[in-house]
């Protein structure tokens, strides 16, 4: 059914080696990238000669695999190294993908906004940016934009600015009933301290370290109880 | 005498754990006697290495005294079936041995785990973005995350805010009609052109309340401007001859 | 060459737009997504039924054809999702070449914290630190920044305590398709019989000794252990 390919120009073993480093990188491999990480093998399945060539040749051999076996992905040449990519043609569905990708996180400077508004609502914008250090402008339009934080009122003060506070929203996302369920100051920073216990034991493994280094010996687990004075 | 070689122990149940394996005693017959006196050698040791001691430690070793005194008292024969004063213990080990075996397992899903990995640059896809509305904004943000969010806003809030109150005679309705003036003189404008020359903070959020104001009434009408962090505005109201003649 | 597959159980455009999501996403994606994503193929271009076993057989059968062409790769079930994945006898190579925070392991005291949340959640820190009988601050607030366990509420209890439960995160850290697919912890029972069981083999062994002692012969069970004199 396939039409055949011609014998690839080293054993399958490197292929495979080469194509699950290319697959699981996360930033281009060049040639020199590769030769050095195929070296890791055994003297006598490394690819002979083991240079560049070697490597292109290979990377062009599988790109003819999959083609040949109707795979949507190709190795290309990105930024000085190789990558896995999909081909173009399948743009608008990973198009699709991305946007969810992109929309997902909150940046930093929303997560703090939003995290002043529902601890401090109702609260004002001058208040928010007193605390942040920064123009809240744009963050709130976000926020607003998302449904978390809505206009609740305005406030009686000189000027009569608008109150903020989260929505219901907000309470869905994070598994809320409602306000009073947000973790108290309190609970924060309990949370957010280091327990002291946790500090005598990092003492404890470094002592441990200590000794072991100094004697020099290996040793299984727990308290080993060695015959001493005979 | 023995030397005892330390080495990391969850916590009191771990290392009552470990005494009980090593011996090889019945967890549900512990000695009660034997066990108190080598976790006390134990703490002892640690004093004797100059380390502190955890609480925890120190609770279970009142404890296991406890037990021990009460295992050696006689059994009031009024009381029908007093339990074993080692019974709390004892369920206790065994629902941390239950655990920690449990530990174990999802030691070696990890271990297994680890050998798999996924594929995780993709600058290489071509995307043709697709224009869709969105949802699943907080995706993968938790209370905890929320939290954090909140102490750090807390722990770089700016040392000393000066707040100079010097009052300002500036109030909503006159940058209402300031708002309007300048769509009348200017057309179409934006946000930033429109505090552009303000240097008072409070102008510019009296100036951002008169425009929200003059939303509110329809008066005018916001939209977002594509790739800027700036608001477009427009009258909506009929304007005066003049303003459409200026544009 | 390759050996024949049975014939695709939809056109190869499905099956072709289906792996190049899945070789695109870098979040797992359920079969509800993957539904609605296909649905952006014209009516005559989607698979009928559109629906989770499509999907489910699509992804089998792919994940024949890697097979049978000696791919790297499969096409994994995780977190409640399928996402591509190397083989894990490839994991040696790709350990020299990526170094991720998220491969790093977990402490023994966050093992036994994430085992007791995943089995007792939701469950508040007191429960927690009463199993494993230290303190948990630290711990949850490790396994918090890693994502691996989030709050997801109040207890009704008095002080309303908060409870804490695992995240999606959790289930990718340790290759899970969802909690169910969790190993199960003995039963108390069980390990009660067990503990009695191990009194009993002492004793054997005990026994054992002696009469090897007596016998003044040499042993090769490992249950001997070694005690120098002669």
């Amino acid at each position: 059914m396939t039409p055949d390919l011609p014998p690839p120009p080293v054993s399958r073993q490197i292929l495979d080696v080469l194509e699950a480093l290319l697959f699981a990188t996360d930033e281009p491999l060049s040639t020199g990238q590769l030769t050095e990480l195929l070296e890791y093998l055994s003297e006598q399945d490394r690819p002979r000669p083991l240079n560049a060539d070697t490597i292109l040749s290979c990377i062009a051999y599988m790109n003819r695999e999959y083609e040949v076996q109707g795979r949507t992905f190709r190795i290309k040449p990105i930024a000085g190294g190789y990558q896995f990519a999909t081909l173009p043609e399948f743009g608008i569905w990973l198009g699709r993908l991305v946007r969810e990708r992109s929309k997902r996180k909150l940046s930093v400077s929303a997560l703090e906004s939003l995290a002043v508004i529902a601890y401090k609502q109702p609260v004002t914008k001058p208040e928010i940016e007193a605390i942040r250090g920064v123009n809240a402008d744009y963050v709130l339009r976000t926020l607003m934009e998302r449904n978390l934080v809505t206009i609740v009122g305005r406030a009686s003060t000189p000027g009569r600015p608008l109150l903020y506070g989260t929505t219901r929203e907000f309470l869905k996302h994070f598994g809320l009933n409602d306000l009073a369920d947000l973790p108290k100051p309190r609970e924060i920073d309990e949370l957010m301290a280091e327990a002291e216990y946790e500090v005598e034991k990092r003492m404890l493994r470094e002592l441990e370290e200590k000794r072991e280094a100094e004697e020099g010996k290996d040793e299984a687990s727990g308290l080993h109880l060695v015959d001493g004075d005979e | 005498m023995y030397r005892v070689k330390l080495t990391e122990f969850e916590g009191p149940l771990d290392l009552l754990l470990f005494f009980i394996r090593r011996d090889e005693l019945d967890i549900t017959n512990i000695p009660i006697s034997r066990i108190t006196q080598e976790f006390l050698e134990y703490l002892h040791l640690m004093a004797s290495l100059d380390l502190e001691v955890a609480g925890e430690f120190i609770v279970m070793a009142a404890t296991l005294m406890q037990i021990k005194v009460r295992m050696l008292l006689p059994r009031d024969e009024n009381a029908p079936e007093e339990e074993d004063p080692r019974a709390e213990l004892i369920r206790r080990l065994i629902e941390y041995k239950r655990f920690k075996e449990m530990a174990q397992e999802f030691g070696s899903l990890e271990e297994e785990h680890r050998k798999v990995y996924y594929r995780r640059f993709f600058e290489g896809d071509t995307k043709t973005l697709v224009e869709e509305e969105d949802d699943g904004f907080l995706k993968d943000i938790s209370l905890f995350n929320l939290i954090a969010a909140y102490k750090s806003a807390l722990d770089q809030m700016p040392r000393k805010v000066v707040h100079e109150v010097h009052l300002l005679s500036v109030t909503v309705d006159e940058q209402m009609s300031f708002v309007m003036d300048f769509l009348r003189v200017h057309g179409p404008t934006t946000l930033l052109q429109l505090v552009a020359h303000m240097v008072e903070k409070i102008r510019i959020i009296v100036t951002v309340i008169a425009v929200l104001e003059l939303t509110k009434n329809k008066a005018i009408a916001l939209a977002v401007v594509d790739g800027r962090d700036d608001i477009a505005i427009r009258p909506l109201t009929s304007l005066a001859p003049m303003a459409l003649a200026s544009r």
